[in-house]
């Protein structure tokens, strides 16, 4: 039914997660599956790359524009309506601020919020709003306004998605400035969902009166203001004079005059384009062109690695991948090194054990030790062990290689990593695999309608890790994200309860036990946390330490996206 | 001529008819419901949602009642519109035709304007070293595919020598005409690459022929100078065939810009469908798809009226 | 004149091939018709040479092809055997052909360059001969032999290895080589230098006194014509002029126009003194629209005012001699035959 | 660039031609298509050239007016007009010549005009090049010109394209437009063969009457002995590219000398004579000019060839009747040359059994 | 005089099993027998080739023989033969250990690695060879389809002419009016069209008019040639008139045409994989190969140059190659 539906594509940022490889996957998927491995070959360099994020000193300037190579369009700006993906977060977020942001730390702050709170039980949620912020075309933004908008987000694709992930029953406004939300179940990640698709804020009488005009001519609050748009050349934003929030010193934000954003498929003439001046400022997720960024001379690089794991995932409910010996088998045969030596992706990215990168405060030792990491050996026996099962599952008799039909997007990275693990499968002289390759649209129906066996994924979510694990563990027949089909009870209640509190390191202690049983389970294979860049032309500044109206450090350019309210040009 | 006229006209609505009905097909082709292809498939995919659609396209009419009522719309200018982005295809027609309209243009004028001299020049000297000379860099521009000959643009104009940005458009209409002339020349010169190899090849297969002719023979015969007969005796005649193939390149290139659109981000035809081809905009594929095809014929309808009328042979006859 | 009638036409047992009315026409663009040839009529008889004459445009060409059918005609008909061709099933017409073969003005293009001058020879016997490739080769062989061709060293030769001359040679062998009654030769010596034209000419000779061959030759040389045809035709503008026994014609033209055509040979005499020739003023009018009346008035010294409203009709002048003119250079023999 | 050369009306000869040689290049051997030919025209005279098909009568003409540029010829000899020496020019010097000093018409009027020019311009645009006249002017001179060929309707016509003219008014603008700059000399290269008799009579009888008014030279040149009959003062008989007999028109038809202008001769079927007269065909045919016979190039089809004429080549001689000169070493006419004609009858040789009349047409090709 | 001395073995052309041979009549004069020229060999055509489309055939001669010897490796001999398709065994992998080998990846042109490696530091002198497979069967399958297919429907409605004219004809325009490379994109990713054939195929259908143009011209000029009415006034069957006369005559400019119309095809190929739309990976094309090394062209021009020069002298042999036979069935056909 219908909430079925809506899990397959939770919140905006969950859509992301699962269809993450589609948005981007003309540029970038490959890499991320591939890339990581990084801390084996040179670990050093990894470390070099400085991804902390600290507020920038200097004199901050007025005026100036920048133009930002994107790697695609981002063709919807309705964020009721459309997916979108990173290029597209770049453009709607300049225009469009949520209800909270992320913080460095990992926490949520408010930003059109003042502050939320909730009852004990995580079902009620209750926020006051900012005062005195108004829409472009003037309207007010107040509590009246995020009812206007609930249901033109139930209406369309992402909202309601992203209502059915954060199981959000009703709203209603509780005062001029207030809001109450109530929950079908408990949910401490609540804010999150705010952060996300939920919290986007939009002017709903516009977006009720022209939904498709709202492509064209979106509306928010945000720094910037929507002046051209000409699909697939560029859209260009201007400052919003009337933009609510200053700097801590009391300017007026944002300092830019304007940002073009120019969709530049190409990664080849994206960096050219940079190098050449076309450009002043670029986004990639390809570890490729990371590593010719780092070559480059002249300008400024900004590396991020969040939650994003690359890998892939088995269709437990098709044999031989119901049997734990073979998942597990072909997991410790992934030469997790070989895969991202091969790409080219060293000291760029990590091999991943989880679903967090060590940048995130979910991470764990206990986890990363828990993964079966690359032997060969121990991977060879226990596929062996099933091969020589005269009950294995596969019907096929025992001594009979197993089938793996391995399949990918036609990206050329990921076709490359998708040999290298091709390559020690088969090696094992165990196993028959077969590669295909699906555009992305039609690999991703097939996870929907189970047509998949062993294929590959990408975990993105910058983001609470609820939003992104609870599709995963819930019952496959409740949940279609579930795409493994895999059912763990443990699991299931481990992340029921980490929606019962907001106590960090309670639930960094739960996720870990989930990624445990995922390591137990072997229900997926990772590759390597995924690297994604923002290279500039150095005198544009501003990108990483950005504020939240509170005054605490914002987490900076996840997954390439950047926050322009403080960005300036350094004269 | 009238009747030249009519009965190519007739000609031509014929094949408009067959290739509308060809494009429109191909919607039918594909497996499964229509909706599905049509829908982006992450969409909220709801009853409401369906059954408009499939009012909107009238899928519950017969194949060809749907063809006619789609052509009736076509003809109106009404291509239906897009499912992922929600413009309607005519305005994205309308606003990436320029766009590759004017690369093809400009393509083609360099390439004639390089083409012809160097194709005269062969074909005058033939057999000498000017000769060998072009007709060797011919060949090899022949031979080099445009996207490899774009990288090395970008990579020689852009990179090294910033003279010109390596991406993006500046529209004619909005910032001039030198704005946009610095990002139209990388990517029609790209295109314009294999086309000069071919017009200048033509040229001077012609013009060899031509310089054959026993008029050329007569008019060097009154004294005339060379340049004389190359430019007011010879050009002419060898340049008919140039023109079909100018008008069919023509024609050509509003879908052949594909590669290069994509790769310089220009914003045109070309570009737009690789887009939707990447996202499944059936529509926007059909759409484009069929414009292309419809201006192609027609381009080559009227090359051919326009050769009729250039050479006074096939006109009086 | 370009007239018409049928007043030279012999009983039709007497003659191998009779044509009568025939005409041709072509559309053209624009709707409009290109008259080739309108309303032909003559005979042959048995092992005689009918030569056909005019001016590059007349329609000699035509009439050559109508007989056999290549395209068939737009009306008239033609009686081969006493069987009108016009009237038959394209397969009756189709075997026919074996007993009409055509040789073309230009040798070289006659003959297809990629095939060996024994096939291309062969060819007719393919169709319709012996299917037995050896039997076939005996009989190229001998042909070729016939026309002064070594069947040894052409067979596996290409047309391009020949000269002009071996090539109308050949030409001639395969229209030989099904034993043709008739063979409807169109300017089979025009492309070819005088020397070697001669040689052509002697061929046919010969080759018509040993194999008793009816031959309708076309060409637009009088000298030419006059040498090797028993009766001369001569035509105009899709029309026919005059149709005589060929020495009578030569010294007594009666058509104003075969008089000015004879005028007009150049004969290599230096005592004629050119000057003093009548000189035929004016050009070909168009097929397309040919002149009302005799079609020829618009260039004849002798029109009247009948001329531009009657087409005059064939009137005997002579023995052999018929002429379709209002005003002939000789008298016309009373006769009581009217025309239709 | 447009002084006359050469203004004395002197009885020196308009053109002398000594020993030229034009040699075509080609990748498996050369051809000489013209090889040694000499000879004299003077101002007011036709001189007539005939032979057969690829005798060398074209490359003959364009040789003499510098019109063979391509970089396999070569050419060797003198060319003299008005004194002056033509061969080795720069092509520049001889442009200013072109028009005019000499002019040419070509055998083929469907191919001489460009399609796509009116008729017009063609006429003209060499006029105003060298006579530097206005746009005017030259549409006055070229309404004149029209005139004096007898087309009608001059000033319709200037507008029109070659297409929409018959073969017979093509020729006539062709040779208006040759006429054009006044020429003293005209080349005329076969340029009635594509027409019909009767149109080929008017043209014919047109550039005489244009000759005689404006006192050029002219060659004429053609195939066919029965045109240069009674047009011209003086013939020249090439075979193989060389001369071989060339006298007065008069006395070449009342004497021939050489067996090849013989064999021509006899091989012409003539109205005057009587239907189904056997044609004296000439044996065999032409040589291959990239491998011509030694000796006499006519000997292998020659009905009095001897030993001798297969080995060395006669000269062109020039013994009793002045003005005319034959190669051959057993001219007709002569003792020698009935011994001859007896010896290879005994002998059975097919070409004078052949020309004896006593060889089927079917034995003449081996 | 015809010759009396006969060969009696000498070999007739297509009459070899016809048991009558021996046996025709009349005795009394043997029949003569031609001695059927040889075919022009092989190397006399290339002995007569100017020096660069000598080097432009050898090079064709190598990209096929490359095309087969890889396939042969892939097929029979199962990598057994030197310069293996490197897919097989990447970098040397050890499948005791699941180790893989230590070839550098992106490494310029050495002694071990003619042409340098790859990101996948596969052996780039091997995909190129192994990637010519690819090239040829596009090559050959279109090629063929457009010869075969438009040079038989050419040729006829260039012969018949009349409606089955028109009607062609206006198919043929309807064809002519899609962009290619658009149905070949929009087939390949939409319809999901991995194979190699068929894409070969499709590209073969789509190049079919213009090859039945290039026919129909043809065969027009030839139709009017005198040699076909004369064999119409033989009373030949239509379809034997198309066998013998026009088709020969038609074959050899259309196969000149098709040589430099295969260069166009190796392009499209090319452009299909550099959009990421050609065959299956990870089956070498010169095409993906240029594409996948496009990424790295910063770190290694060489391995984008490689197979885009492989591409261009291949495209530019086809048009030497092409344009020779052109002139020489040109000149063949005019020396008549
Ligand atoms: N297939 C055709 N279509 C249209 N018109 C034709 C066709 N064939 C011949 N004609 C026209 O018919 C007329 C007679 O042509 P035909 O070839 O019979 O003349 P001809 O006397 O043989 O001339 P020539 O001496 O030039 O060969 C010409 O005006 C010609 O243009
Ligand atoms: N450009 C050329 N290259 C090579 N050979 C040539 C060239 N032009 C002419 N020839 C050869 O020179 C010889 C003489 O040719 P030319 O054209 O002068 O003959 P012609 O007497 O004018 O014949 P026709 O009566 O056919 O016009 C021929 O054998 C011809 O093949
Ligand atoms: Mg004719
Ligand atoms: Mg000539």
């Amino acid at each position: 039914g219908g909430d079925d539906d809506g899990d397959t594509a939770s919140d905006d940022t969950s859509v992301e997660a699962t269809t993450g490889d589609a948005t981007d996957d003309t540029g970038d998927g490959g890499d991320d599956g591939g890339d990581d491995g990084g801390d084996v070959t040179t670990p050093a360099t990894v470390e070099d790359t400085d991804t902390s994020i600290v507020r920038e000193e200097g004199e901050r300037t007025y005026g100036g524009d920048v133009i930002f190579g994107l790697e695609a369009e981002a063709v919807g700006m309705r964020p009721w309506e459309d997916a979108c993906g990173e290029p597209c977060l770049n453009i709607q977020l300049s225009m469009m601020e949520q209800l909270m942001r992320e913080r460095a730390d990992g926490s949520y702050g408010p930003w059109l919020a003042t502050d939320i709170t909730s009852n004990d039980d995580f079902t009620v949620w209750t926020m006051t709003l900012r005062d005195g912020v108004t829409f472009h075309n003037g309207e007010p933004f107040n509590a009246q306004t995020i009812v206007d908008m609930y249901p033109v987000q139930q209406s369309g694709t992402s909202g309601a998605a992203a209502i059915n992930a954060a199981k959000l029953a009703s709203l209603e406004a509780t005062g001029d400035m207030e809001i109450t939300y109530t929950l079908s179940t408990p949910n401490s990640a609540f804010p999150a969902s705010l952060a996300g698709v939920l919290g986007r804020v939009f002017e709903p009488k516009a977006a009720a009166a022209d939904p498709d005009g709202f492509t064209m001519n979106p509306i928010g609050t945000g720094p910037f203001v929507m002046d051209k748009r000409d699909i697939d050349n560029e859209t260009v934003v201007v400052r919003n004079e009337n933009y609510w929030m200053s700097d801590p010193d009391g300017n007026q934000l944002p300092y830019l005059d304007s940002i073009t954003f120019r969709p530049i498929p190409d990664e080849g003439t994206r960096l050219d384009s940079l190098l050449s001046g076309t450009v002043n400022m670029m986004h990639s997720l390809r570890q490729g062109t990371i590593r010719d960024a780092r070559g480059a001379d002249g300008i400024q690089l900004y590396e991020f690695q969040g939650n994003n794991t690359g890998g892939g995932m088995y269709n437990t409910a098709v044999p031989p991948f119901d049997d734990v010996r073979v998942r597990r088998g072909l997991n410790l045969m992934n030469n997790q090194e070989a895969v991202i030596d091969a790409l080219g992706g060293t000291g760029i990215s990590l091999p991943a054990t989880q679903w967090f990168s060590p940048d995130s405060p979910y991470w764990t030792q206990e986890a990363a030790d828990a993964w079966p990491t690359f032997d060969f050996e121990a991977g060879v026996e226990s596929i062996q062990a099933y091969i020589d099962d005269p009950a294995r599952s596969d019907g096929k008799a025992p001594g009979e290689l197993i089938d793996v039909e391995l399949s990918c997007p036609p990206d050329p990275t990921l076709i490359a990593a998708m040999q290298v693990i091709e390559q020690v499968w088969t090696g094992s002289g165990l196993v028959n695999v077969t590669l295909t390759q699906f555009d992305q649209a039609t690999h991703i129906s097939n996870a929907v309608n189970d047509a998949h066996r062993a294929h590959c994924w990408r975990w993105s979510s910058n983001q609470d890790p609820s939003l992104a694990i609870d599709p995963v563990v819930a019952p496959p027949e409740e949940s279609v994200s579930n795409f493994p089909n895999f059912f763990n009870e443990e699991s299931f209640q481990l992340a029921q309860q980490a929606l019962q509190t907001d106590d960090v390191e309670e639930r960094t202690e739960l996720y870990k036990e989930i990624m445990l049983n995922f390591a137990e389970d072997s229900i997926f294979w990772y590759s390597g946390y995924t690297a994604t860049m923002v290279a500039v032309d150095p005198s544009i500044q501003g990108i990483n330490g950005w504020l939240l109206p509170d005054g605490t450090l914002g987490n900076g350019f996840p997954n390439a996206f950047v926050t322009f309210t403080e960005v300036w040009i350094e004269q | 001529m009238a009747r030249v006229i009519a009965t190519r006209l007739l000609r031509l609505v014929a094949t408009l008819l067959a290739v509308t009905f060809l494009t429109f097909s191909m919607l039918e082709l594909l497996p499964g419901d229509p909706v599905d292809t049509l829908l982006p498939p992450d969409a909220n995919r709801t009853e409401e949602l369906v059954a408009q659609i499939r009012a909107e396209l009238n899928l519950d009419d017969p194949f060809f009642v749907r063809y006619f009522s789609w052509l009736g719309d076509f003809v109106r200018g009404d291509l239906g519109k897009s499912y992922i982005t929600g413009q309607t295809v005519a305005d994205t027609i309308a606003d990436r035709l320029p766009i590759t309209l004017q690369l093809a243009m400009m393509s083609i004028g360099m390439a004639l304007l390089i083409a012809v001299p160097l194709g005269i020049l062969g074909a005058y000297k033939q057999g000498k070293w000017p000769d060998t000379v072009t007709s060797a860099g011919v060949q090899v521009a022949l031979s080099v595919p445009n996207f490899i000959f774009g990288i090395f643009l970008i990579w020689l104009m852009a990179v090294q020598l910033q003279w010109l940005p390596a991406t993006g458009w500046n529209r004619l209409t909005d910032q001039g005409l030198v704005a946009n002339l610095k990002t139209s020349v990388l990517p029609a010169s790209a295109l314009a690459l294999s086309q000069l190899a071919v017009f200048s090849r033509l040229v001077r297969s012609d013009m060899i022929a031509t310089l054959q002719e026993n008029y050329v023979l007569t008019a060097r015969s009154k004294g005339l100078p060379d340049k004389y007969i190359l430019f007011r005796h010879a050009l002419r005649p060898s340049s008919l065939s140039l023109m079909t193939i100018v008008g069919i390149n023509f024609g050509a290139l509003l879908g052949g810009t594909v590669i290069i659109e994509t790769m310089f981000a220009v914003p045109g035809l070309g570009f737009r469908l690789i887009n939707a081809i990447n996202s499944r905009d059936i529509l926007v594929i059909q759409g484009i798809t069929v414009f292309i095809a419809t201006a192609y014929v027609v381009i080559n309808t009227v090359v051919d009226l326009l050769y009729s009328a250039l050479d006074p042979r096939i006109r009086r006859s | 004149m370009a007239g018409s009638g049928t007043a030279h036409l012999r009983p039709l047992d007497e003659v191998l091939l009779r044509v009568e009315d025939l005409v041709v026409e072509f559309p053209a663009k624009g709707g409009r018709v290109v008259h080739a040839v309108s309303g032909i009529s003559f005979d042959i008889a048995k092992g005689e040479t009918l030569g056909l004459v005019g001016e590059s445009g007349c329609g000699k060409s035509t009439t050559g092809r109508a007989i056999l059918q290549l395209p068939p005609p737009t009306s008239g008909s033609v009686v081969l055997h006493g069987e009108d061709l016009t009237k038959a099933d394209a397969s009756v017409v189709r075997s026919r052909r074996t007993d009409m073969q055509m040789i073309f003005q230009d040798p070289i293009s006659s003959l297809n360059p990629r095939r060996y001058i024994g096939d291309v020879v062969a060819e007719p016997l393919g169709v319709w001969g012996p299917k037995d490739r050896d039997e076939q080769w005996r009989i190229v062989a001998q042909t070729l032999e016939r026309v002064g061709i070594d069947p040894d060293l052409a067979r596996f030769k290409r047309p391009h290895e020949f000269s002009g001359g071996q090539c109308q040679r050949i030409s001639i062998a395969r229209a030989l080589v099904l034993d043709p009654e008739l063979i409807i030769c169109d300017e089979p010596v025009s492309a070819l230098d005088v020397s070697i034209q001669a040689q052509i000419l002697n061929l046919l000779e010969d080759l018509k006194r040993d194999s008793q061959l009816t031959l309708v030759f076309i060409a637009h040389d009088l000298a030419v014509v006059k040498n090797i045809s028993d009766r001369v035709a001569v035509m105009y503008l899709g029309k026919m002029c005059e149709i005589s026994e060929s020495d009578e014609l030569y010294a007594r033209p009666a058509h104003p126009y075969t008089s000015l055509l004879l005028g007009s040979v150049p004969e290599p005499d230096p005592s004629i003194d050119v000057s003093s020739i009548e000189v035929v003023e004016g050009e070909l009018p168009s097929p397309l629209a040919p002149p009302s009346g005799c079609r020829f008035r618009t260039r004849c010294p002798r029109v009247t005012d009948v001329c531009a409203t009657d087409e005059p009709l064939m009137r005997r002048v002579g023995d052999d001699h018929f002429v379709a003119c209002h005003h002939p250079l000789i008298t016309p023999v009373e006769v009581g035959q009217a025309t239709r | 660039m447009n002084t006359r050369i050469g203004t004395r009306e002197t009885d020196d000869p308009l053109l002398e031609v000594e020993d030229l040689h034009t040699t075509f290049t080609l990748g498996h051997g050369s051809v000489r298509a013209v090889d040694g030919v000499s000879l004299t025209l003077h101002r007011g005279k036709t001189l007539g050239v005939v032979g057969e098909s690829g005798s060398g009568k074209t490359v003959l003409s364009r040789t003499i007016m510098g019109l063979n540029t391509a970089s396999n010829v070569t050419i060797s000899g003198s060319v003299r007009y008005a004194g002056e020496e033509l061969v080795g020019r720069p092509s520049k010097h001889l442009r200013s010549l072109f028009g005019p000093e000499m002019a040419m018409v070509f055998q083929d009027p469907m191919t001489s005009l460009n399609p796509v020019v009116k008729v017009g311009r063609q006429l003209t645009e060499h006029v105003r090049y060298h006579l530097g006249l206005g746009k005017s002017e030259a549409e006055k001179i070229a309404i004149a010109l029209l005139t004096s060929v007898r087309i009608p309707e001059p000033e319709a016509r200037l507008d029109a394209y070659p297409h929409q003219m018959s073969g017979g008014m093509r020729q006539r603008v062709c040779i208006a437009m040759a006429l054009a700059c006044g020429p003293r000399l005209l080349f005329a290269d076969e340029p009635t063969t594509a027409l019909d008799v009767t149109v080929q009579h008017q043209i014919l009888n047109l550039l005489a009457e244009q000759q005689r008014d404006r006192a050029m030279g002219m060659v004429l040149v053609t195939h066919d002995l029965g045109v240069v009959a009674g047009r011209t003062d003086e013939i020249v008989v090439m075979y193989a590219g060389r001369v071989v007999e060339r006298a007065p028109t008069t006395t070449l038809f009342a004497e021939m000398r050489h067996p090849y202008t013989e064999g021509l001769l006899r091989s012409i079927p003539k109205t005057s004579e009587a239907k189904h007269t056997r044609l004296n065909a000439i044996h065999g045919r032409p040589p291959d000019l990239l491998s011509p016979p030694p000796g006499c190039k006519f000997a292998p089809r020659c009905p009095y060839a001897q030993e001798r004429c297969r080995n060395e080549e006669p000269p062109l001689t020039d013994p009793e009747t002045p003005g005319h000169s034959f190669r051959c070493f057993y001219p007709i006419g002569t003792p020698e040359n009935r011994a001859a004609y007896e010896s290879n009858l005994a002998a059975g040789l097919p070409q004078t059994l052949a020309a004896a009349g006593q060889l089927l047409a079917t034995e003449e090709v081996a | 005089m015809a010759s009396t001395d006969t060969a009696p073995s000498a070999p007739s052309d297509s009459s070899t099993g016809d048991p009558s041979r021996h046996a025709i009549g009349d005795a009394a004069r043997p029949v003569p027998q031609g001695h059927k020229p040889k075919r022009q060999p092989l190397w006399k055509i290339f002995r007569s080739m100017p020096i660069v489309v000598k080097m432009a055939s050898i090079w064709l001669t190598l990209v096929v023989v490359g095309a087969i010897y890889s396939k042969l490796d892939v097929t029979v001999f199962d990598g057994a033969l030197p310069l293996q398709d490197p897919n097989l065994q990447l970098n040397n992998f050890n499948p005791a250990t699941g180790e893989f080998g230590t070839v550098e990846p992106l490494s310029a042109p050495s002694a071990s690695h003619w042409l340098g490696t790859d990101a996948l530091a596969r052996d780039t002198f091997s995909r190129i060879v192994h990637g010519s497979w690819v090239s040829v069967i596009v090559v050959v399958v279109s090629v063929l389809c457009g010869v075969v297919i438009g040079g038989l429907l050419g040729s006829l409605v260039g012969f018949v002419r009349k409606k089955t004219e028109t009607i062609v004809m206006a198919v043929v325009d309807v064809v002519l009016a899609f962009p290619a490379l658009i149905l070949l994109l929009a087939l390949v990713s939409i319809f999901e069209v991995r194979d190699l054939f068929i894409i070969s195929f499709v590209i073969g259908v789509l190049s079919i008019p213009i090859y039945t143009r290039v026919a129909r011209a043809n065969s027009l000029a030839v139709s009017n040639r005198e040699f076909v009415t004369a064999a119409r006034a033989i009373g030949t069957k239509p379809t034997r008139i198309l066998r013998r006369e026009i088709i020969p005559n038609v074959l050899p400019t259309l196969l000149a045409y098709a040589m430099v119309a295969a260069a166009s095809v190796i392009v499209v190929e090319g452009a299909l994989s550099f959009l990421g739309l050609s065959v299956q990976l990870p089956t070498s094309t010169w095409g993906n190969m240029i594409n996948q090394a496009r990424r790295d062209i910063k770190e290694n021009v060489w391995q984008v140059l490689f197979p885009s020069l492989s591409l261009t002298i291949t495209v530019l042999s086809l048009n030497q190659v092409g344009d020779f036979f052109q002139k020489r069935s040109a000149f063949r056909g005019s020396a008549l």
